[in-house]
């Protein structure tokens, strides 16, 4: 359904006092074909947003509502649901059965296996069966079936990162799906707004600091598209690393080739891929200093640079991605899907340039 | 639509006319906190205790 | 002169391999009044600009360019300097004097007074005349001159940052004009993108350097700009440290009261001032965490977030001011001067949310 005759779309945002909520915040209220309907924040309800998010002063003077499924149903077209795993399925469930649409950045419906919420999240679904209408919210992979969908699962951070990396390797057969090591490192923002003692500023200063090394959640989102993509089951390990940045994500990639290659054939991969894609851009540069992806240039935009090299002794493709783990990471991309469900120019609200140096 | 001025820094008010007594009323210029009250038909507002948050470093 | 019927500025940038001339480049590419004709660099000459300014692949393809001022008189309505105090007094005046106007980012057309070229920086102005012609680069206070002028000389970033919230104090007669002490914070992409020992990472981590604790360049500025508020000679004493942060300032500047006054007050003063000046925001909040200005919630905007505060004991003012060196303190200030030049709107182009956290 596209809002074709330049009619704004009504917004909702549930938990717009997070990270998260403040990005997608951030992004809507200088967004030209966005009318800001509802702000919801339990802990802040009759609060104006700028008191809680005070870069926004001067956009919007907006007050957080409770949490009120009735009324964001009835006043919005479209809300994005930005509270935690486990708190989102709920109010998801009751927003798509009064049939609003529905962008959520949780994890609740990224999965389409409910065994692997099990295994990953310890977690019974509550409504299996909504997993099946719910769309992984990447356009560069799931772009038709966005248009029409009435449930987006925005993807986890460091997935999208990787999948990024990884997916013109499996669409084009090039590696060999039983040996993929992704090693991410994430800035501070990833663990979100709620303080803790591991993100307690002494302490998380200056880190290199792996966490979940193994059993990361976000590993099932990568194998479940990869093996879309792969035509088969993919296996891959992951591990993330804390580091001493705010924003940003770098995930190294590592995978072994099944057959020789050359750089040519690479650039032919990932160009074949993604020629068209607005928010990802190749980086592989023989000269000058920058020559792969680096999160220091992507910050504060909606881009994931992607970039490669091969290691031939190893018989070994390292293949590189760098984004915002608030902006394609989580709120880019959710603004992304809105554009592509209604219709817009997908660039439209996010053709932001990043913020160098910060 | 009753328009008031914040005590604090003059910045206008709207207050909607059918405001309940007691109900608080925020200054987003300044976030000083007001009780509303009605005396002849007009609405005021009377500061309200507000609990100031620091990060008491 | 306004390019009323929709056309272009052409415009170009003389010194664009820096962190100025960089955020400069990042505004005007997807500025919608702006077609970038030429964009100079003596050391990256012939070189594609996102080899320099990565973040800025995809939205350019234009090349540096040699400094060629006869090509910069006839391809460019407007030119933006960004090259180095004592190298933009003689692009400046070629540029003058071939009718094209000006937007020096330099120090070399900030002062009036040669004199205190002499004194401040130990240097002989080689055309003095032309500092009469040239006017100051704060809109909130030169708006109507800058309209017309052919040569605008952006003001420093602490002398910006300082001057928006000192003047309504001085414009009010509020305060003793002889013992202002500006004590200025400011992060470490305000040095430059040139490496030195000073800048090197692993000393410039985590320091509260105060630098120049006397005789700042800077000063000269803020005293020039508030002896013509206050109509009469003013001395302030400028004292700025550099922070562990990238972006930012924060001036605290303190002043001494010449009668008493009231917080009701100091916000008619401030408010009379800026009430309608788009990118000076008032915070003072009496709840809430950010109860002042802090550069956190400004970083990556064209705002300069000004806040207050009495110390009735001392019969002092605590005036508080917090901007990005790079945007209000630098490029951002520059294109909202095109903007005035050119009789847009003056906010075209610079309505950027801060990035927040970063």
């Amino acid at each position: 359904m596209s809002v074709g005759d330049g009619r704004r779309v009504k917004v909702g945002v549930v938990g717009a006092s997070g990270y998260v909520g403040g990005e997608l915040l951030r992004l809507l209220v200088t967004h030209p074909r966005v009318e800001l309907a509802m702000v919801t924040s339990r802990q802040y309800a009759g609060e104006y947003v700028h008191r809680v998010h005070p870069s926004l002063r001067g956009f919007t003077e907006i007050t957080f509502s409770p949490v009120d499924i009735d009324r964001l149903g009835s006043e919005c077209d479209l809300v994005f649901t930005a509270v935690p795993h486990g708190k989102a399925v709920e109010i998801v469930k009751r927003l798509y059965d009064k049939g609003v649409r529905i962008v959520d950045l949780s994890a609740d419906y990224r999965l389409k296996d409910q065994e692997a919420y099990k295994y990953y999240y310890g977690w019974e679904h509550p409504y299996p069966d909504l997993l099946s209408k719910s769309v992984y919210g990447i356009p560069e992979l799931h772009r038709d079936e966005i248009r029409s969908a009435r449930l987006v699962s925005c993807p986890g951070c460091m997935a999208v990162t990787s999948l990024l990396a990884l997916a013109p390797l499996a669409k084009n057969d090039l590696i060999d799906l039983d040996h993929i090591v992704v090693d991410s490192k994430i800035g501070s923002s990833g663990a979100g707004g709620k303080p803790s003692s591991g993100t307690h500023h002494a302490m998380r200063y200056g880190v290199v600091r792996p966490y979940k090394p193994v059993k990361h959640r976000h590993t099932a989102e990568i194998e479940q598209e990869m093996s879309i993509m792969a035509g088969r089951k993919v296996s891959v390990s992951m591990t993330p690393h804390a580091v001493n940045i705010v924003r940003g994500i770098l995930c190294t990639n590592h995978a072994f080739l099944k057959r020789s290659t050359s750089i040519q054939e690479l650039w032919r991969a990932y160009r074949g891929m993604y020629r068209n894609e607005p928010f990802v851009r190749l980086i592989r540069d023989t000269k000058g200093l920058y020559k792969y992806p680096d999160p220091k240039f992507v910050v504060g935009s909606n881009f994931c640079d992607v970039g490669f090299d091969i290691d031939e002794k190893n018989n070994r493709i390292v293949a590189l991605s760098a984004s915002d783990n608030l902006m394609k990471g989580a709120a880019g991309s959710a603004v992304q899907c809105m554009n592509v469900m209604y219709g817009f120019n997908e660039v439209e609200g996010l053709l932001i340039t990043p913020l160098t140096p910060v | 639509m009753a328009k008031v001025r914040c005590l604090e820094c003059d910045r206008e008010l709207n207050v909607p006319s059918d405001a309940i007594e007691g109900e608080i009323v925020t200054c987003p210029d300044c976030g000083a906190n007001y009780e509303v009250a009605r005396s002849n038909g007009r609405i005021e507002l009377r500061p309200a205790e507000s609990v100031g948050e620091d990060w008491g470093e």
